[in-house]
């Protein structure tokens, strides 16, 4: 039998200002016009196993509860089919804020564990990185090695059915002028984003 | 009397109308400031000016000091300006020596820096004591009121604006676009939360209408013209043919018995479609006035419109010696003189296509709150039994609130009526069949008398509420009890889950919104509209049924969403506020209007075609333009354009304005 | 209020639209930009070049004009009266080397509060990037050419002066 | 027998009209000359500016000035004689508004003399020699006077008590001042000696103007056989007229010409241009930007169009981002 | 007609059959597709995930490599693809900061993208500039009597609907229908395939394509269409690991551009039709035959 956890919440268990600092991201300002109506959640076809639903990570971003939202697996299991944002009666880019939550999470390293998206999610950057382009079946096996190797075990038939039809690629795929490509990625890293962010001129993401 | 620039003694107020101007605004500051200017012989700043005392002030002032010019900084002069002339005009100054800065909706109400607001404050201050010192004595123009009044739209708001003024013993006309009056509620079954039936309260007072003699009531008609100004508007109406003469026919509906049509077989738009109709109909049973028309589109005497004379027509046999059919009947303008007019021209409601994810259109037991208040009324097209398109009754239901309401990607006003009359369709819909009943609401909105006791009442009734908005309703089953059935998405917010519940009838509860031909009206009445496209009224709070056209007041759905109660409130707001005109017989006219100075003018003709109301005409003998004072609005564009400076226009003289300019640049 | 220079505003607003807009914005408590002093008149259509230019003149760095919406002018059509008029002064300032920005017509409807405030806050801005106009002190620098010969004339008349006794 | 009044008539940047129509007072300037003494006249009589000087301040009844002030010469003179004058009278649109002169305000003092003395198609100057403010000859200094960046009307320069108007005024008019002027009979100062009422009224042209124009394009009179009798504006041509002061007598329409301004707007406006702007585009006929400004691409030069002589005088003055040094 | 074209990482991997199918097609409506100079990833779905800006930074690395190519439109088949491109041209549109990020990078390729190079999904294309009358008139074997469902998938319609719909988008219906084939009601031809989730959470990514698969035969179709190789291979590639969780919903699912090219005549291998998990057997006769 489970063992009985504390659910209330006392004023220590926020970290006062996360709200603010999402919705001052541009893009996610709307969030502050939620109303709670709960349409992302009742068009999200991933909301069947989320811990939070969508609405509720909405409300926990606002009331500050960042630890609870950075763990939650909503977040991970959001597909990005944008369904919330094109119905959402606010007009909020609640995948654009899922996308924000992500990146914090990976930054602060505090997602679930055994949790691959976000091992997955990282490969992908790495990969896409060094070698421009991404070699699916390559980086599904480096994933799985790097998570658990009994789950790559279990992909053996899919990967072995994808090898006969020719859909296994066994070189990498690259391209000729990766080094360009990375100049222009490292750039970015010496630019802050926030430091060019101009006033009301700031990125609105999607605001249309 | 003329006043010389020189001898000019000018008294000063700044208000600090309480917190509101002072708070951002340094007044006693500004009040110094003011001391020093050009003729200013007193300056004071008070709390409240528009007060009694502070009224009291100005006059007072105006005594002891010898004042001949008045300066008040306080809020917008379309607010208090009358106040203020008042208040001149009771020191024994003539009223237009009094000129008004708006420190507050310009200025305090706006602006985040004390400095620069008050700093704003002073530049003002100045240009209004420059301006002031060249204003001129001048008269009020009086203009009379013609007694009658035109009521447009003939629904409940425009059915009692028209019999509260009749019952006053005026002359009304009451126009309406649709074949009888009634309006939507005509159609409602039962009314919330009294739940009366809206018939039996509606009948009587629409056939008073048809009766009185001090109503003239022109049903299928449209106003399509307006001409005039307050107390005297010229308006024309066009008369559709329902190609039968009202006068003659009785409503004994023997044509439409006889018709050529056995059956009835046409979309009856007054049962939202669900029925059907002949060619040849009356709208409803209760219908005022009691007279059949013609539907040119499908009656066999007509092709697309155009008469053919090819049907047997039995319907002019059974009429006989009445004589009331006439195939020739054609459109008629009727052109009436009233002194103000009520605009109720209502709403309509949202079209529920708009949101595709609830299947409106594409599933046919998906169904819009007006076509189910026809489904339950006794008079329906199923007399009040509640059979599905399919031909089932529905065992389970779902009503969906906020349709087209608090979203905002179609409409993002709350409609207001919507929880309420959800919940009246819950009732009525449980007592018809025993479904299993849920309402998804976002948050249910009881503000009313015996609103939410009636929400208590249906909660005890067994009716479901979820809190959610609902995401999307579909056909396709996951689980074997989805089979068949429409299945609506949706996170119960308060139990915390993401739910899916089958129901056989879904019922969206549309909102309100403006008619689609709202602007053409606006303009027609030289009106405004909020950005939602309702008309906007005169002030909030202070001026809710008068519009920015004097003699022009509004009633009902077309200022906004609102139920009947107070449909019916404002509407008899808008009667006093016409009748208020009518027996004081004038109105007071801004005397803004514009002269030429007729020594000086070459006649050169340039402002003639200028004016919208050819009030300018040009006199031969003399060879110089004349205006007409009372035509002229005051609008000053000849003024502006006149080429050498020969026309004037009162309160807004060049010089007046320049030296409003100097005042507002030179420190 | 900090004493870097920030533009000076005449703005000439229609009495139904854009000032009934303004008084909306009040109403509302929309917060924009104190640098612009509104002078109302009946109609659009009586503003006079002549306002627009004397406003100049006497230093200010911007002038906005405030009508009703093509259709809706509350007297009809004063609203195209001032768009034509609107039309060649703009290019007459051009001419004058004037910057076209300076000089800005808006339809704002009285139901409009917030395009007041846009309208306000994107002036106030674009006025601010080309800086001061000043007028009144450029006609004082243009005259200055003429101290020098005024000194000799009256130093002149002094000697005059002088002789006569 | 008392010494008849001492009358100047000088002139400063202008064409030499104005001195003709005073010639064109014709044998009436004899009933003038013997009522006044003229004793300083460079055009026409061999006195210096040594013979002014001398004489006591205010010994000259009155001085009739012509032409606009543009350079220090001119400023010096125009100081001059209003010491030595009672009244000081603006004579002609030069001195009274600025007049053609004042259209050069357009452009920069270096702009005017490159053109003038580097780029004018007929002249060949390969040295780019410029006049020089001093220079010698012959172990003589020679002085030229300094021009200035901006041109002035009279008044913009000196104290001025009446304007006569006109490019140039009419004999009538200039008579009639003088007249005004011997007897005393003066309006009050400042004053423009010319009805204060537009063109139009003394039009012959003015009964022919119908009351609903409505301008679908603007012609200039050189595009068009213009109708001799019909009025300019019903023509589409734009006329002046409406926006300036009469006391004319309609010349320039009387000989088929529509009126270019030259007398000023009358004493209510504070910019003839504007006003005349404001007049002729409330009248246009479309509604919309595209149609307007297919219209008002029939006036191609608007300054030079409703400023021709005004400029000077304008409430703009002069182009406002030009240098002044 | 001309089309810079960007395959995408999938179209050289798993989803080779697309790229297999759309290439002759497009040929065969003789409009050509010039593959982009050293593409390189679009910076997609979980690139996104570790940072934006630099997502967009790949994504106009692309756009300007096909500015430079000087081709008026760059087609994108994967959908996931379109996406980025589109929402990178959307940023770049909306906000000055991150232009200012991109062009910055930009100018380390010493590349440039100034401005409008439309990105567009070959069904776009197809039915919106060529025409459905063209389509129709290369099609020798109408698939007659093949039951279709067209399957949009999410990302294609959302969130920058661009030409169709956002809920109930019609284009692949009317092409299918243009092909001759029958359409079926499929209400869920935009709900989530369970994308990248397949791979890294089983269960919830699985149940996406269990959804739609199972839908799909129950209303009676043949065979499931596609627009986007990430949906095809979340719908083809798991039917064991679906049976075992709950059914066999064995149908195949093919790609547009493959019922295109066997519509057109052309022979199903060369169309790649043999890559699939699930082969075509429910194929009237006449088609395979082909």
């Amino acid at each position: 039998m489970a063992e009985l956890t504390r659910t209330i919440k006392y004023e220590a268990d926020r970290v006062p200002g996360f709200g603010r600092e999402v919705m001052s991201v541009p893009g996610c300002e709307a969030l502050e016009s939620c109303i709670q109506c709960g349409t992302c959640s009742g068009v999200c076809p991933l909301s069947i196993y989320m811990d939070y639903s969508p609405r509720q990570v909405m409300a926990l971003t606002r009331a500050d509860f960042k630890n609870e939202v950075l763990r939650s697996h909503t977040i991970w299991l959001c597909a990005s089919c944008y369904s919330c944002t094109v119905e959402c009666p606010r007009q909020i880019r609640i995948t654009d804020i899922m996308y924000e939550l992500k990146q914090r999470a990976i930054k602060e390293e505090i997602y679930p564990k055994k949790f691959t998206i976000p091992v997955l999610a990282k490969e992908f950057y790495k990969m896409a990185h060094s070698q421009g382009r991404v070699t699916e079946n390559i980086l599904a096996t480096l994933m799985f090695l790097k998570t658990n190797w009994l789950a790559a075990m279990g992909q053996w038939k899919l990967g072995l059915g994808l090898l006969l039809r020719g859909r296994f690629s066994l070189k990498m795929e690259s391209i000729k002028r990766k080094d360009e490509l990375n100049r222009m990625l490292t750039t970015v890293d010496n630019l802050s984003i926030d430091s060019l962010t101009d006033g009301r001129s700031a990125p609105k993401k999607g605001s249309h | 009397m003329e006043t010389k620039k020189q001898d000019v003694r000018i008294g000063f107020y700044v208000c600090h109308c309480g917190h509101n101007i002072a708070s951002m605004v340094d007044c006693p500051a500004v009040a110094k400031y003011a001391e020093k200017l050009p003729g200013v012989v007193l300056s004071r700043d008070y709390k409240y000016m528009c007060s009694d005392p502070g009224q009291e002030l100005i006059a007072q002032d105006i005594r002891e000091h010898k004042l001949n010019r008045v300066v008040v900084a306080s809020c917008s002069p379309l607010l208090h300006e009358h106040t203020f002339r008042g208040a001149t005009e009771k020191g024994g100054l003539n009223p237009f020596y009094f000129h008004m800065v708006n420190i507050r909706e310009h200025n305090s109400w706006v602006h985040t820096d004390r400095e620069e607001a008050t700093a704003k404050a002073k530049d003002l201050t100045r240009a209004a004591v420059e301006r002031v010192a060249h204003h001129r004595a001048l008269e009020v123009k009086k203009v009379p009121i013609h007694p009658d009044v035109l009521v447009v739209g003939g629904g409940i708001a425009g059915i009692h604006a028209a019999m509260t003024l009749a019952k006053a013993g005026k002359k009304v006309y009451l126009v309406e676009r649709e074949p009888s009056i009634g309006g939507h509620m005509a159609k409602f079954d039962k009314t919330f939360p009294t739940l009366d039936c809206a018939a039996c309260i509606l009948t009587p007072k629409m056939s008073e209408v048809g009766a009185h003699k001090n109503i003239t009531l022109w049903t299928y008609s449209d106003v399509i013209k307006m001409d005039g100004y307050v107390g005297n508007y010229t308006v024309t109406v066009k008369r559709k043919p329902r190609y039968i003469n009202e006068d003659l026919c009785t409503g004994c509906q023997e044509c439409i018995s006889s018709c050529v049509f056995k059956e009835p077989k046409f979309a009856d738009e007054f049962n939202e479609n669900l029925g059907k109709r002949k060619p040849v109909y009356i709208p409803f049973p209760q219908a005022t006035p009691q007279v059949v028309l013609i539907d040119p589109d499908v009656c066999l005497n007509f092709k697309r419109g155009v008469l053919t004379d090819k049907c047997k027509k039995t319907c002019v046999e059974a009429c006989g010696e009445k004589k009331a059919i006439d195939f020739k009947q054609t459109e008629k303008l009727e052109e009436i003189k009233v002194g103000t007019i009520i605009v109720a021209t209502g709403f309509k409601t949202f079209e529920a296509e708009r949101i595709p994810q609830y299947g409106y259109g594409r599933y046919p037991n998906v169904y819009t709150a007006l076509e189910i208040e026809r489904l339950v009324n006794a008079s329906g097209p199923t007399a009040g039994d509640v059979v599905m398109r399919n031909g089932q009754h529905p065992k389970s239901i779902g009503i969906i609130h906020c349709v087209g309401s608090r979203d905002k990607k179609t409409n993002r006003w709350c409609s207001r009526v919507c929880c309420m009359y959800s919940m009246k369709l819950a009732h009525l819909l449980k007592e018809h069949t025993e479904a299993e009943i849920y309402n998804f609401y976002i948050d249910m909105r009881t503000p009313g008398k015996g609103y939410e006791e009636f929400y208590d009442k249906l909660l005890t009734e067994g009716v479901h509420f979820v809190r959610g908005r609902v995401g999307e309703v579909t056909d396709w089953a996951f689980t074997p009890e989805e089979e068949g059935k429409l299945v609506i998405r949706v996170e119960d917010t308060l139990a915390g889950y993401v739910r899916r519940i089958p129901v056989d009838m879904v019922v969206l509860s549309t909102g309100l919104e403006p008619h689609t031909d709202s602007q053409d009206v606006r303009r027609l009445f030289n009106m405004s509209c909020g950005s939602e496209g309702f008309f906007l009224e005169r002030h909030p709070k202070l001026a809710p049924v008068n519009t920015f056209t004097d003699g022009i007041y509004l009633a009902g759905c077309c200022q906004g969403p609102k139920d009947i109660p107070d449909t019916v409130a404002q509407a008899g707001a808008a009667a006093a506020e016409a009748m208020v005109l009518i027996d004081k017989g004038f109105v007071e006219q801004e005397p803004n209007t514009a002269f030429i100075l007729e020594t000086e003018c070459s006649g050169c003709k340039s402002c003639i075609p200028l004016c919208p109301y050819s009030a300018i005409t040009f006199v031969e003998e003399r060879k110089t333009a004349t205006i007409n004072e009372a035509l002229c609005k005051g609008c000053g564009t000849c003024v502006g354009a006149c080429p050498s400076g020969s026309i004037v226009q009162n309160l807004f003289e060049d010089e007046e304005i320049f030296s409003e300019i100097e005042g507002v640049l030179v420190q | 209020m900090s004493n870097e220079w920030t533009p000076r505003i005449v703005a000439f607003f229609c009495n139904w639209c854009t000032y009934t807009a303004s008084d909306l914005a009040g109403v509302s408590r929309l917060k924009y930009p104190s640098n612009a002093r509104i002078i109302r008149v009946m109609c659009s259509g009586r503003i006079d070049p002549q306002f627009i230019l004397e406003a100049l003149a006497k230093g200010a760095d911007g002038v906005l004009i405030g009508g009703c919406h093509p259709n809706d002018c509350h007297y009809v059509e004063g609203n195209y009266k001032m768009l034509r008029r609107f039309r060649l002064l703009h290019r007459m300032l051009k001419d004058m080397g004037i910057e076209t920005e300076r000089v800005r017509l808006e339809w704002i409807s009285a139901a409009e509060g917030e395009k007041l405030k846009t309208v306000m806050f994107d002036m106030v801005d674009k006025v601010r990037k080309l800086g001061p106009l000043s007028l009144p002190g450029k006609f004082k620098d243009w005259d200055k050419e003429m101290d020098t010969l005024e000194h000799a004339v009256e130093a002149q008349q002094g000697r005059e002066v002088a002789h006569a006794h | 027998m008392p010494t008849k009044p001492k009358i100047g008539i000088y002139w400063c940047a202008s064409c030499g009209g104005c001195e003709e129509t005073v010639v064109d007072l014709a044998e009436d300037i004899l009933g003038v000359v013997e009522k006044v003494d003229i004793v300083f006249w460079p055009v026409a009589m061999d006195f210096k500016k040594h013979d002014v000087e001398a004489l006591p301040d205010k010994s000259l009844a009155a001085t009739l000035l012509n032409g606009a002030i543009r350079s220090s010469e001119q400023e010096e003179m125009a100081h001059m004689l209003r010491r030595k004058s009672q009244l000081l009278v603006a004579y002609g649109s030069c001195a009274h508004t600025g007049g053609i002169p004042g259209l050069s305000n357009q452009f920069s003092r270096e702009h005017m003399l490159r053109y003038v003395y580097e780029e004018t198609p007929t002249i060949s100057n390969d040295q780019k020699i410029r006049p020089q403010l001093k220079f010698q000859e012959q172990g003589r200094e020679v002085c030229l006077p300094e021009l200035r960046h901006v041109v002035r009307a009279l008044d913009q320069v000196v104290e001025v008590d009446y304007y006569i108007p006109g490019c140039p005024p009419t004999p009538r008019i200039t008579q009639a001042a003088l007249g005004a002027i011997l007897e005393g009979k003066l309006p009050p100062k400042g004053s423009v000696l010319a009805p204060d009422i537009a063109l139009c009224n003394e039009c012959p042209r003015k009964d022919t103007k119908p009351t609903n124009v409505a301008f679908a394009e603007f012609k200039r009179p050189h595009q068009k056989l213009l109708d001799p009798a019909l009025c300019f504006l019903a023509q589409g041509v734009i006329c002046m007229g409406p926006s300036t002061r009469c006391g004319c007598e309609a010349q320039c329409t009387k000989g088929n010409m529509p009126c270019t301004g030259c007398f000023g707007g009358t004493g209510r406006v504070r910019d003839q241009g504007a006003k005349m702007l404001s007049s002729l585009c409330s009248n246009i006929e479309p509604r919309d930007e595209e149609g307007i400004d297919q219209v008002l691409a029939g006036i191609p030069d608007p300054v030079g169009t409703f400023y021709r002589y005004g400029l000077a005088k304008s409430l703009l003055r002069r182009k406002v981002d030009l240098p002044i040094s | 007609m001309k089309y810079s074209y960007f395959p995408g990482c999938s179209l050289k991997g798993t989803g080779r059959a697309y790229e297999e199918s759309l290439l002759p097609v497009f040929r065969a409506m003789d409009i050509e597709l010039e593959e982009l100079e050293d593409w390189n990833c679009c910076g997609a779905t979980a690139y996104m995930a570790v940072d934006e800006v630099k997502a967009c930074v790949m994504a106009s690395r692309n756009l300007a490599i096909a500015e430079k190519a000087g081709h008026k439109e760059l087609v994108a088949p994967c959908n996931a693809c379109y996406l980025v491109l589109n929402k990178t041209k959307h940023y770049l549109h909306e906000s000055p900061s991150v232009k200012r990020v991109i062009d910055a990078a930009l100018k380390q390729g010493n590349l440039t993208y100034t401005g409008n190079v439309p990105v567009r999904h070959p069904l776009d294309v197809l039915v919106n500039s060529v025409g459905l009358d063209e389509v129709k008139k290369r099609v020798k074997q109408p698939l007659k009597g093949l039951k279709v469902a067209p399957y949009y998938g999410c990302q294609i319609v959302r969130p920058y609907s661009t030409f169709d719909d956002q809920y109930n988008p019609t284009t692949m219906d009317r092409l299918l229908e243009a092909l001759g084939a029958t359409v079926v009601t499929y209400p869920l031809k935009t709900r989530c395939c369970g994308g990248s989730l397949t791979g890294t959470l089983p269960e919830p990514g699985l149940l996406c394509s269990y959804i739609l698969l199972k839908e799909a035969i129950k209303r009676g179709a043949d065979v499931v269409a596609t627009i986007c190789p990430l949906c095809q291979f979340n719908l083809d590639g798991y039917h064991d690991k679906i049976e075992a969780k709950w059914e066999s919903v064995r149908i195949p699912t093919v790609y547009f551009s493959q019922l295109m090219g066997l519509a057109f005549g052309l022979p199903a291998q060369e169309l790649g039709l043999h890559r699939g998990f699930v082969p075509m057997k429910s194929l009237p006769a006449q088609t395979v035959a082909a």
